[in-house]
């Protein structure tokens, strides 16, 4: 019997409790931070359960972009009416349809065999043939690429959807003062060099570039935030060039090694690695680049000219 | 009881909050918590499927596929919040009328 | 227990103490500002604390940097973090 | 690495979970947002320590790697917070 235990089932719970109290608590400013201290602790979560690269993520996108993302809405939201509650009759059919969902659900995983081999004897064979030493590094960038092409073209999908039903400029926020500027000369820095290196590191273990491209969004985030970077007009086709080309340069390599004797996406081991480093480095600068654009919400436009007569 | 259970079970319990209060809460902003905390909760089944006693190396395909799914699942979210601003605004301006 | 576990969690175990004042202090201190000054100590001594025997007991000069690094980090972040809330209390913005 | 070692970071782990979990209440209690926003802070800093206690339990290097995550983001949700909520909210 493992000591850790107690942790456990100190932090299922925690988890459990959190997840009611986001959606039970009345005021919606203490469900948004409860919904981030659940971020931080699915992170811890995961650790737990030995998957260090979710962790990662997870710590960089709960950390970085999702806070950021719902305080904003938050703020442009305020005052808006609240709609008509559920009727009792369809909150007990509903909560009876989705307890019997859950109960399948949790058949299905107390049915499955644990422990089971899975996959992992698949990906440890083919590993040396990969191009990196790290199993989910290889499976997101060679053995499942496909997934992740998918994934960068929905990152794309989402920059589009959101400048499309963007609205006007909110009244600006005034900038966070003189200690926030200085604070970001030093943060903004270390941030780039800790996102490069999670990208770096992601060859050999966990990291990789949703990891190193979530850090450096919110790096984008917090320039925003200090005004350090102010979106412009001119700056449109830069952005453009930024959300396409995780897609494209992925698109293209995968296409281009399609000729001859191999399919799309199947690299020749020999360059395998220096590919996979190519699309990494410019998928991480396309998710960077999404995300702040997410937080930021809008096309930028020229502040002269009124969105709406 | 090992970590998988016990995580595998809190992941259930997350995923039925969740579910349930997607389908009952009427605020939007709610409303989409309760989807990303249902979403979560379907990746604790994932990564606990993926989970080996430990000196078994974990399955690194559910790891990928729920990184995947974070990004994901932060795009969708970006876009339900900037849904929910239009709508806010709407009804801001009718209300003006 | 080596002399190395011993002397790591000789920090370890004072630093853990901070962070349990920390959160006494927050959940028992009367205003947000009083709060803050609770909470300001248990990010700036017990983070450094722990870091520090965990940078004694791995023993890697790798781990120690990257520990160094977070401390630098969290501590310019609790310190900025600190000033921001203090300034918005002030102007009475925090609603 | 003793057992009596693995033992204390076991505890000290739970202690510190034990802190975030205590401090809830105060997230739950507000009043102010300023409060709950403080709160969130704090279980930040605790949260990047629980996972340098595990790094050195598991002697998995990587996990330094998230702690790191952790510490260079601790700022973006408060500076969020505070640019959203000065005067001129609507």
């Amino acid at each position: 019997m493992d000591a850790m235990i107690v942790f456990d089932l100190a932090l299922a719970l925690a988890l459990v409790g959190l997840a009611w109290a986001v959606l039970a608590t009345e005021d919606l400013f203490a469900a948004v931070v409860l919904f981030i201290v659940f971020g931080l602790m699915t992170a811890l979560a995961w650790v737990r359960l030995a998957a260090p690269d979710v962790a990662l993520a997870e710590a960089a996108i709960g950390a970085g972009v999702t806070g950021a993302l719902l305080l904003t809405t938050l703020r442009r939201t305020a005052g808006a009416a609240t709609p008509e509650v559920t009727p009792p009759a369809v909150s007990w059919g509903v909560g009876a349809l989705s307890l019997a969902v859950t109960a399948g659900l949790g058949a299905a995983f107390l049915g499955a065999p644990s422990q089971g081999p899975g996959l992992e004897g698949a990906i440890a064979g083919n590993l040396a043939a990969s191009g990196v030493e790290h199993p989910v590094t290889a499976v997101l960038l060679n053995y499942r690429a496909y997934d992740t092409l998918m994934e960068v073209v929905v990152l794309f999908a989402a920059v589009v959807a959101v400048w499309s039903v963007a609205q006007a400029p909110e009244a600006e926020t005034p900038a966070p003062g003189p200690v926030y500027a200085g604070f970001a000369r030093l943060a903004l820095p270390a941030a780039a060099v800790v996102g490069a290196y999670l990208l770096w590191a992601g060859a050999t273990m966990p990291g990789g570039a949703f990891q190193g491209g979530a850090v450096l969004g919110a790096l984008g985030i917090l320039a925003l935030l200090a005004r350090s970077y102010v979106p412009a007009p001119e700056h449109r086709a830069m952005a453009r060039a930024a959300f396409i080309a995780g897609t494209a340069v992925f698109a293209l390599v995968a296409l281009a090694v399609g000729f001859g004797p191999r399919v799309a996406f199947e690299y020749p081991p020999a360059l395998a690695k220096p590919l996979i480093l190519l699309i990494e480095a410019v998928v991480t600068l396309s998710i960077a680049a999404t995300l702040a654009a997410l937080f930021f919400g809008r096309e930028p436009e020229p502040l002269s000219v009124e969105a709406r007569p | 009881m090992s970590p998988d259970l016990i995580y595998g079970l809190a992941g259930l319990g997350v995923f039925g909050i969740g579910l349930f209060r997607a389908l009952t809460l009427a605020a939007p902003l709610r409303r989409v918590l309760a989807l990303k905390l249902c979403a979560v909760g379907a990746s604790f089944l994932l990564i606990v499927a993926a989970y080996r006693e430990p000196p078994g190396a974990a399955d690194a395909v559910p790891h990928a596929l729920v990184i995947t799914g974070i990004v994901v699942m932060v795009s969708a979210m970006a876009v339900a919040l900037a849904l929910i601003h239009r709508i806010a605004v709407l009804e801001r301006e009718g209300g003006h009328d | 227990m080596s002399g190395l576990e011993a002397l790591a969690l000789a920090l370890m175990v004072p630093g853990t103490v901070f962070f349990v004042a920390g959160t006494v202090g927050m959940l028992r201190f009367p205003d947000a500002v009083s709060r803050l000054h609770a909470l300001t100590k248990a990010d700036g001594l017990g983070l450094v604390l722990i870091a520090a025997g965990a940078a004694v007991a791995a023993g890697s000069a790798g781990v120690a940097l990257r520990l160094v690094l977070i401390c630098v980090l969290v501590g310019l972040a609790g310190a900025l973090g600190a000033h921001l809330i203090a300034r918005l209390v002030r102007s009475g913005g925090e609603g | 690495m003793s057992p009596a070692f693995a033992l204390s970071l076991t505890v000290l782990m739970t202690v510190l979970l034990a802190c975030i979990l205590g401090g809830l209440l105060r997230v739950l209690r507000g009043p102010t947002r300023a409060d709950r926003m403080l709160a969130a802070q704090l279980f930040g800093t605790t949260a990047t320590a629980v996972l340098i206690l595990m790094a050195l339990a598991t002697g998995d290097r990587s996990l330094i790697d998230v702690a790191l995550a952790f510490a260079v983001l601790a700022a973006v949700t408060v500076v969020a917070f505070v640019a959203t909520s000065g005067r001129g909210a609507p």
